[in-house]
């Protein structure tokens, strides 16, 4: 049994910040400053081991070995690990106003981290189960902490679909156990000799990745998003169209291309149906969106699409983590300019949605309009380009970048590497209608993105009041991030491509 | 057909029929306690197979702690505790897939393995598999700590309002 | 003995648990359903133990109660948020919570 | 020297024109652009009297890599001449405009366009490649279409102008094609390179086919005569340089440069032949019938074009060079002359005027010395140019030969009534209107060019007698001042037309002509061709516009509809509860189960 | 010189950036109209010092290749040569014309230095397309120019702005990402992005070439525009504001057809000699239709738009032709149209400015009261319509002898009576706008300005020059044109 402390650090440091953080929020009870820092702390901590590791050798490091290893780092695993600490200090970053008890929210946060980190390095499936239901289940709580009644119905959503989809994967992974024999990637691949237990294998397999696709909200497993991100606190949205999602993708990535390769045709065969069904109801229903976050749920539905399409060529395992970075990246800008440029209005405002128990209206009523604590409609973007030119233009950045174009040059390279990857393995006509989708996609894009420019309609007093500070630096950093890394993309391409 | 297959097939009789009346039956409170019936015939089954560990830990949590947690929120729900005939939507989704489901999965099974006859697993892995989880799957293990704290945490967080009203 | 008997079981527990969950409107009714069909993937890897021939023994009695575990976290954080529900609501009646939303 | 004198005679009106076009003084203008045609003139007169050998010389202009063009001079006999008509008749043209267009205030802008025309035909006439020659061909044509849509007074004129440009546009797309062929298979467009290239038969016959279409639309030959003589709306001076000497005659010039490549095409000349026949009778039988002066000295100009087309078509290029040359010389006269009477009547119509004879001596001996040579009688030059051509025609003696011949002849029977009749009915008798009671000469801007042009209308011809002047004319001018007793015949025919003519006007019944309306109206080819060509393309352009905004753009529209649509539908499937969430999940990891079972199956 | 190429490319997009940030509107469009010819001067630059030819097909006079992202073959490999030179300083040009414009008049006179900034990023593409000797980076520039564009369209337009520029937008998009697909088979067949290598040694097979080359076409098509791909540019261009049309007329459409030649028949030229005949054919319907739907065409500046389609047409048969003629043809067209169809937009935009209407049933009689303006629009129009002597003369009589040298009879005469609608058409546009008495509609016109008379005279001249001296645009391109027609000629 060997175990490489080493290559446990980030986790080590992701745990360390959950359980810091709920000592901190016992040591100084309402302090959210020292709160929201300490978790910031730990997250960076976390990020820099992880960074750390990625960059300190070659040569993978192992965990929990006997006859196989349950814990694998190498160079992209640590690379992951780092990507989850990021996006969850960003997500922290842009939580500082967010009406949640703070304490909670940063623990759940860090639970949610620790499981993400886990999973980046998991080598067999049962870690990898576990963590990715590490990763999901503190969200259900987050995701319910709104206290309106579309956050509990966006709550109970995200529960039932995500259970069922865990259920799903879960009996995949027994189906696959009991063909096989083994959890452990590099194990089950050299198993699966019988033939009369290849249907199970087959079917395991198949189960497994649609289980899976739950995460990346591939469709038909895709119905939760919208509704969940748009009842969602908005930061916890962002942290679910992004971490969560990366999640999903680095499970299918190992699931698919180490566990699996013994079934790689009828693995390919699942995703490509998944990646055209995704990609392309992903855009054509993005296209009838008012709100802003049900937009960005359905596009990122779409963006998807594309990253399974990518999975489903060989080695397109790299081309789809490469692709997920990236998109992560533009999204979670995208999600800080809407935070930045949506402020909670004063916490008074809480009692007037905050429905108290007892009296309760039975049919679904809509959110108390005159508190601003969600995306909102379009509509309600009008003039902000004049009001708030910064925000409006990071938001531009990404939407730009999502839809693939300059400025938002990430987006673009990132189309470039799965086009081509899908090139490369003679797999055009994909390759086509992965293009056409994406012209589809800049449809609505460019309507979010004209939404800002228009001018506000007279009449509703439309005020762009400054964000939190935290909030603002963190908008600003993290649209840095994303244009940076549009100029400089080969990092990621060779942190993805490492082992 | 031995003693063992016998016995196994009661006790599946048992765990499925059950199972059938939790999702079928009209009281809520009466669909907690045949889900405990299903779910402690299914511990047989462990035992049959040789997993005493599970068995145990399957009526501890599961009999002990999961159905009354259910039990408790049917309760808290206000929910009739008489029968009531609004507990069911449209069954032809549920018919259709679920059937489909399982006559596949069982199929997919009888097709696998056929009559194959297996020797009766020896008994008494407890300890192996207890020290499997401490030494193989430790790291799960942790996390499944993690886990279930958040779950605490998340489950208190979420059922006391005043919580969120604290600032 | 034969262990596709188990494995037959499995598969039944499991349909009537997807039928639970498609079936049924109260949202506990509901996490029941579940609770059955994890019952039955439980069964399958208990069951795969007897015919696999493992790499490392057991496995999937281990995974099993990695399982229970989880369904039990699954089953407190859902039944908390289902509560949660219930009283935003007054109902739990998973038809009444709709995807859509009107702007 | 001779290259510099004859790259100067275009260079100077050019320039003139550039700056021009920014004048807005009319004096200055008018200074300029006198100057300037003078220079060339006084160039053109410079190297005719320097003339010993042809010569040609240039630059590459433009390299399309396996072919080059080169802008370049190539002088040789015809060209000085041409180039000395050209002249003349553009400074008397100058000269006359100054005072006929004394209160236009848009005088400048004209004069600059009289100036980039001459810059145009000289040109056409010096250049030593074939695109350079297109280049001033269709410079001409844009001159012409601005200055015919001038006057602003005229309703008729912008139609007129467009016409007149569209007509020999169409044209030019043969002349291109032809130029494309023969260079390409040349190699190059240097004319000189292109005369010397050994053709296949086809491809000569194919080229000079495609440059006689040019042709017909420069020189008003049928059936792409049409557009002269509604072009009669431009101002006179511009009918007499444009419309009558020069650029109409500058496909003729043409043909005659390149005579020794239609001289291989038998089959080209022999479609010349008949379009100059019909071409020549159309002309005359249309003038017998205009009631407006202008327009019948169109129609004769049309059917005088008709005579040296028929020369060329006859292999006596140098005949119809003379025939180009007193033609230029008569009919501007002519052209000018009219001016005057119109200016001093203050309308076209013959029937406003009559017994002018007193009242502008002047004008009538003029106008009398021209009608006399347009009617060939001796001695002026239309006789002595007229008679070649028939001779030629004669001696051709084949099928083309004697359809030329007894086309010609019976053109000069018409030619005469015609001639006779207009200078009956304009000069003699009683004045028919106040107007013309009170008729005056013009002033001497306007008198003296007719008065210079009247000189070589009634002398040009003894020119034919002088040796070096018929070598000049290049090949085929044999027949050029040598009088055989075969011309009887068409004097005979001329004076008879002059008789009839007369006797007509005696019994006061000179406009009734047989058939009237039908040759007024030229034989309705201006309506065949609206019918044929006009009203059709424009339909097509509408049926084209319709599908192009219906059927291309509707397709692209359709699509953005039909994505939006099937979005609508997709978003409706999720305006449900959450169950369906749930029973997509499973049934979708149903299915795919299931696909993945059946897949298996058939491997 | 390379830090010369450089400069092209940073000069404008600093002078976006500058007045962007710059707080006063005026202080920004000045300081971008000043980036603006700082570009051209150091466009213009690029001529001199050439180095010798290396290659005998693509053999830049400058270039600067720096490894950017490897994993993508994406390397900054910028280069100019004679096929390229004239387009970057056309580009320059116009960019500065419109920029100067944009000193004095803005549509409705709203943030100005933002239309100057876009402008500025718009050369920044457009050029950095020009001089891009890798295909990725290609790509890059080529998509650079989208937004942009859509923001000049859907910020200054006219009444329709926003559905045209979607429109636009959204249509020329889906043409890229066909080229994407097209230059990434290119790429992972031949296994470089390297335009120098690709053209000097193509290693594509036969079929990867063929297809390439109809990815890439079609591509190409959509920018340039191809009928039947052309419907984005009416109304592109009837709602763009008057600078928008001319950069979109004058440099934008050129992005397709340079590409074509450079990247379609430099990179695939088995694939092109392949599918050129289906090209010539499109290239001659393009004519035709552009011609009849003008003849049928109403408002003014949409009419100028389907001459467009038109004249590009002509461009485009040249190039389907694989001819030297063909080529060199081409590429004087290209320029030709650029500047004389960025005149006709200018002086439309004037029109419609000062009549309040596009109209050519409510305009008339222009030269009664605005005789300049109705000179100019006379001259553009004369020019346009091919007439030798001007600049519009050289591509498209040449394409026709082109097609003659091909051998394809057929196309030359359809296309030479493509010429002559073109006559017609325009002919008709002047006798409905100038001639005829006024209109009530052009009384009372407010005078021309001198900044609206410095905008346009460089391009009468420009006209003017191109036409007589048409060695100015022909003799750089003469040896690459040779190596290329050498390529698509090797059996």
């Amino acid at each position: 049994m060997r175990i490489d402390h080493v290559a446990l650090l980030p986790g080590y440091a992701a745990a360390t910040t959950a359980v810091l953080v709920l000592v901190l929020d016992l040591l100084f009870p309402g302090r959210r400053g020292v709160v929201l820092a300490g978790a910031a702390v730990g997250a960076a901590a976390t990020a820099a081991l992880a960074f750390g590791l990625a960059l300190s050798g070659d040569e993978a490091r192992f965990a929990f070995c006997g006859s196989a290893c349950s814990f694998t780092v190498d160079g992209r695993a640590a690379a992951l690990m780092g990507v989850f600490a990021l996006v969850t200090l960003g997500v922290l970053g842009l939580s500082a106003t967010t009406r949640a008890p703070m304490g909670e929210h940063c623990f759940l946060l860090a639970c949610s981290m620790t499981g993400g980190v886990v999973l980046a390095g998991a080598a067999d499936l049962i870690t990898l189960i576990v963590a990715l239901e590490t990763l999901t289940l503190p969200l259900y709580v987050l995701v319910g902490l709104r206290r309106t009644l579309v956050s509990a119905d966006a709550a109970v959503t995200f529960l039932v679909v995500s259970v069922v989809a865990t259920a799903v994967s879960l009996l995949g992974a027994g189906l696959l156990y009991a063909s096989t024999g083994a959890v452990h990637f590099g194990q089950m691949n050299a198993a699966a000799k019988d033939p009369s237990l290849r249907p199970l294998a087959v079917v395991g397999c198949v189960l497994l990745l649609g289980g899976l696709g739950f995460k990346v909200a591939a469709v038909p497993l895709h119905a939760w998003a919208p509704p969940t991100y748009d009842g969602a606190p908005l930061p916890v949205a962002a942290y679910l169209s992004t971490a969560s999602k990366l999640g999903g993708v680095v499970a299918l990535v190992y699931v698919s291309v180490e566990a699996v390769p013994f079934e790689h045709d009828v693995a390919v065969a699942a995703l490509v149906v998944l990646a055209l069904l995704t990609m392309t109801v992903g855009n054509l229903v993005a296209l009838r969106q008012r709100r802003m976050v049900r937009l960005l749920a359905w596009s990122s539905i779409a963006q998807a699409g594309y990253i399974l399409a990518a999975l489903a060529v060989p080695d397109g395992g790299a081309t789809a983590l490469t692709y997920a970075v990236f998109f992560v990246a533009l999204e979670l800008a995208a999600f800080a300019a809407v935070v930045a440029l949506r402020t909670p209005a004063p916490v008074e405002a809480d009692a007037r949605v905050l429905v108290p128990a007892g009296g309760a209206p039975a049919v679904p009523a809509a959110p108390a309009p005159q508190v601003i604590d969600d995306g909102g409609t379009l509509a309600d973007y009008a003039g902000a380009a004049r009001g708030a030119p910064w925000r409006s233009a990071a938001l531009v950045l990404a939407l730009a970048g999502l839809a693939g174009l300059p400025p938002g040059i990430a987006g673009l390279f990132a189309k470039v590497a799965v086009v081509r990857s899908l090139v490369d393995s003679d797999a055009t006509w994909l390759a086509v209608i992965v293009a056409l989708n994406a012209v589809v996609g800049l449809a609505y894009y460019v309507r979010a993105g004209a939404g800002l420019f228009a001018p506000a309609e007279p009449g509703t007093p439309v005020r762009w009041p400054r964000p939190h500070w935290t909030i603002a630096v963190t908008t600003a950093l993290i649209a840095l991030v994303a244009l940076v890394i549009g100029f400089a993309p080969q990092i990621v391409f060779d942190a993805a491509a490492a082992r | 057909m031995t003693v063992a297959d016998a016995l196994m097939l009661a006790l599946g009789v048992i765990a499925v029929g059950a199972g059938a009346l939790v999702v079928t039956s009209t009281h809520l409170v009466r669909a907690g306690f045949y889900l405990v019936v299903s779910l402690g015939a299914t511990a047989g089954l462990y035992l049959m197979l040789g997993a005493e560990l599970v068995a145990w830990v399957q009526v501890l949590l599961y009999v002990g702690a999961v159905v009354i947690l259910l039990l408790f929120a049917v309760m808290l729900t206000r929910a009739p505790i008489g029968a009531s005939d609004d507990l069911d939507r449209p069954r032809w989704p549920g018919v259709l897939i679920g059937g489909g489901a399982g006559l596949g999965l069982a199929a997919l099974f009888v097709a696998a393995y056929g009559w194959m006859k297996v020797p009766r697993p020896p008994s008494g892995t407890a300890e192996r598999l207890g020290e499997q989880i401490f030494s193989v799957w430790v790291l799960p293990f942790e996390v499944v700590g993690v886990l279930l704290l958040a779950a605490l945490v998340g489950a208190i967080v979420v059922s006391r309002p005043d919580i969120g009203a604290r600032r | 003995m034969h262990p596709v008997i188990a494995y037959v079981i499995a598969a039944l527990l499991v349909g009537l648990g997807v039928y639970g969950i498609l079936a049924r409107r109260n949202a506990i009714l509901v996490l029941m359903a579940v609770e059955l069909l994890l019952n039955g993937v439980n069964l399958v890897l208990v069951a795969a133990d007897t015919t696999v021939k493992a790499a490392l023994p057991a496995t999937g009695q281990a995974f099993a109660l990695f399982v229970i575990v989880l369904a039990a976290a699954e089953i407190g954080v859902g039944l908390a948020i289902v509560l949660q529900l219930y009283r935003m609501r007054r109902s739990v009646a998973v038809d009444e919570v709709p995807l859509e939303r009107v702007p | 020297m001779n290259v510099a004198l004859a790259a100067a005679m275009p260079l100077a009106p050019l320039a003139a024109a550039l700056v021009g076009f920014l004048l807005r003084s009319r004096r200055s203008a008018a200074a300029l652009a006198i100057t300037a045609t003078s220079a060339a003139l006084l160039a053109a007169v410079i190297l005719a009297l320097r003339f010993d050998k042809p010569v040609s010389d240039g630059y590459r202009a433009a390299d399309f890599v396996d072919l080059t063009v080169e802008f370049g001079v190539r002088v040789n006999g015809p060209t000085t001449l041409m180039a000395l008509a050209v002249g003349a008749v553009a400074l008397a043209v100058q000269v006359y405009s100054v005072t006929y267009l004394r209160d236009d205030d848009r005088y400048a802008p004209y004069a600059a366009q009289v100036s980039l025309f001459t810059a145009a035909m000289m040109t056409v006439v010096v250049a030593s490649d074939l695109v350079q020659l297109l280049i001033g061909w269709e410079v001409m044509g844009i001159c012409s279409y601005l200055l015919i849509g001038h006057d602003r007074r005229l309703p008729e004129a912008p139609r007129a102008a467009v016409k007149a440009f569209l007509v020999t546009r169409v044209g030019d797309v043969g002349f291109l094609l032809g130029i494309a062929v023969l260079g390409y298979h040349a190699g190059t467009f240097r004319i000189d390179d292109v005369l010397a290239h050994d053709y296949t038969g086809a491809q000569l016959t194919a080229a000079c086919l495609l440059l006689l279409a040019g042709v017909a639309g420069k020189s008003a030959q049928f059936p792409l005569h049409t557009w002269l003589p509604d072009a009669m709306a431009g101002p006179t001076p511009i009918s007499a340089l444009i419309h009558a000497a020069t650029m109409v005659a500058a496909g003729v010039y043409v043909v005659t440069q390149l005579f020794p490549l239609f001289a291989q095409a038998p089959a080209a000349l022999t479609v010349l032949a008949v379009m100059a026949a019909i071409t020549m009778l159309l002309g005359a039988l249309a003038a017998m019938a205009q009631a407006d002066i202008k327009r019948v000295l169109a129609w004769s100009t049309v059917s005088q074009l008709g005579y040296m087309t028929g020369a060329l078509a006859v292999k006596a290029p140098g005949t119809a060079m003379f025939h180009l040359l007193t033609h230029a010389a008569f009919k501007a006269l002519l052209f000018l002359a009219a001016g005057a009477v119109i200016h001093a009547v203050g309308s076209n119509l013959i029937s406003v005027t009559g017994g002018l004879r007193r009242s502008m001596p002047a004008t009538f001996a003029a106008t009398t010395i021209g009608l006399a040579a347009l009617a060939g009688l001796p001695p002026f030059s239309g006789f002595w140019s007229k008679e070649a051509i028939l001779a030629a025609a004669m001696d051709e003696g084949t099928g083309p030969g004697w359809l030329v011949y007894v086309a010609g002849a019976a053109t000069v029977a018409l030619t005469g009534w015609y001639a006779t009749s207009l200078w009956l009915q304009v000069f003699l008798g009683r004045p028919r209107s106040p107007a013309a009671d009170h008729a005056h000469e013009p002033g001497p801007a306007m008198r003296y060019p007719v008065l210079l042009l009247a000189v070589p209308a009634a002398l040009l011809g003894f020119a034919g007698l002088a040796g070096g002047f018929v070598d000049r004319l290049g090949p085929g001018a044999e027949e050029v001042g040598h009088l055989s007793a075969a011309l009887v015949v068409p004097l005979g025919l001329a004076l008879a037309g002059a008789a009839v003519a007369w006797v007509m006007w005696r019994r006061g019944r000179a406009a009734d002509v047989p058939a009237r309306a039908l040759l007024a109206d030229a034989f309705h080819l201006d309506a065949v061709q609206a019918a044929v060509v006009s009203r059709p393309v424009s339909a097509l352009a509408g049926a084209v516009r319709r599908a192009d905004e219906t059927a291309v753009d509707g397709a692209v529209l359709g699509t953005g509809a039909a994505a939006l649509r099937s979005g609508t539908v997709l978003a409706g499937a999720h305006r449900a509860a959450l169950p369906r969430a749930a029973g997509a999940a499973l049934g979708g990891a149903l299915l795919l189960g299931l696909a993945a079972i059946l897949l298996e199956w058939v491997r | 010189m390379n830090a010369v190429l450089v400069a092209v490319l940073v000069i404008p997009a600093l002078g976006a950036l500058a007045s962007v940030v710059i707080r006063s509107d005026r202080a920004g469009r000045v300081a971008g109209t000043v980036a603006a010819a700082l570009s051209l001067v150091a466009a213009a630059l690029l001529a001199v010092d050439r180095a010798p030819a290396t290659g005998d097909r693509l053999s830049p006079w400058h270039q600067v290749d720096v490894a950017w992202v490897p994993a993508v073959q994406l390397r900054f490999h910028v280069g100019v040569d004679g096929v390229s030179y004239p387009l970057v300083v056309l580009t320059a040009l116009l960019t500065l014309l419109c920029c100067l414009y944009s000193l004095w008049q803005v549509p409705g006179e709203r943030n100005g230095r933002q239309l100057v900034a876009l402008l500025l990023v718009v050369e920044v593409g457009i050029v950095g397309v020009f001089l891009a000797l890798d295909l990725i980076l290609f790509f890059v520039f080529f998509e650079l120019v989208l937004l942009p564009m859509y923001a000049i369209i859907a910020g200054w337009g006219g009444p329709e702005r926003r559905a045209a520029a979607r429109k636009f937008v959204l249509y020329t998009l889906f043409g890229s990402v066909i080229l994407l697909v097209g230059l990434l088979v290119v790429v992972t067949g031949a296994n470089t992005a390297d335009l120098v290598t690709l053209t000097e040694s193509s290693t594509l097979g036969a079929n990867a070439q063929r297809i390439a080359f109809v990815l890439l076409a079609v591509g190409f098509a959509v920018k340039s525009p191809l009928w039947p791909l052309h419907t984005w540019l009416p109304d592109a261009h009837t709602e763009a504001p008057t600078v928008g049309s001319v950069i979109l007329a004058g440099v934008l459409l050129k992005m397709g057809t340079y590409g074509l030649l450079r990247i379609g028949v430099g990179v695939a030229p088995d694939g092109a000699r392949w599918a050129s005949p289906v090209l010539a054919g499109l290239a001659v319907a393009a004519i035709l239709v552009g011609g009849l739907v003008c003849l049928a065409q109403t408002e003014l500046k949409r009419l100028i738009a389907y001459s467009s389609v038109g004249h590009m047409g002509f461009v485009l048969l040249g190039i389907a032709t694989l001819t030297t003629t063909g080529f060199q043809a081409a590429l004087i067209g290209n320029l030709a149209h650029g500047v004389i169809t960025g005149l006709l937009f200018f002086l439309a935009g004037a029109i419609k400015d000062r009549a309040h209407t596009g109209d050519l049933g409510q305009l008339g009689g222009l030269r009664e009261t605005a005789p300049v303006l109705a000179g100019l629009l006379g001259f553009a129009a004369i020019a346009s319509l091919g007439l030798p002597g001007l600049a519009g003369f050289w591509g498209e009589a040449f394409a026709v002898v082109a097609a003659v040298q091909r051998g394809w009879p057929v196309a030359a005469v359809l296309a030479a009576l493509g010429g002559a609608l073109a006559a017609a058409y325009f002919l008709r546009l002047l006798r409905r706008a100038t001639h005829g008495s006024a209109a009530p509609a052009v009384v009372g016109l407010s005078p021309l300005r001198r900044y609206e008379l410095a905008a346009w005279v460089p391009l009468v001249l420009l006209a003017i020059a191109l036409g007589l001296v048409p060695a100015l645009a022909l003799t750089p391109s003469a040896h690459p044109v040779r190596g290329l027609t050498a390529v698509t000629h090797a059996d």
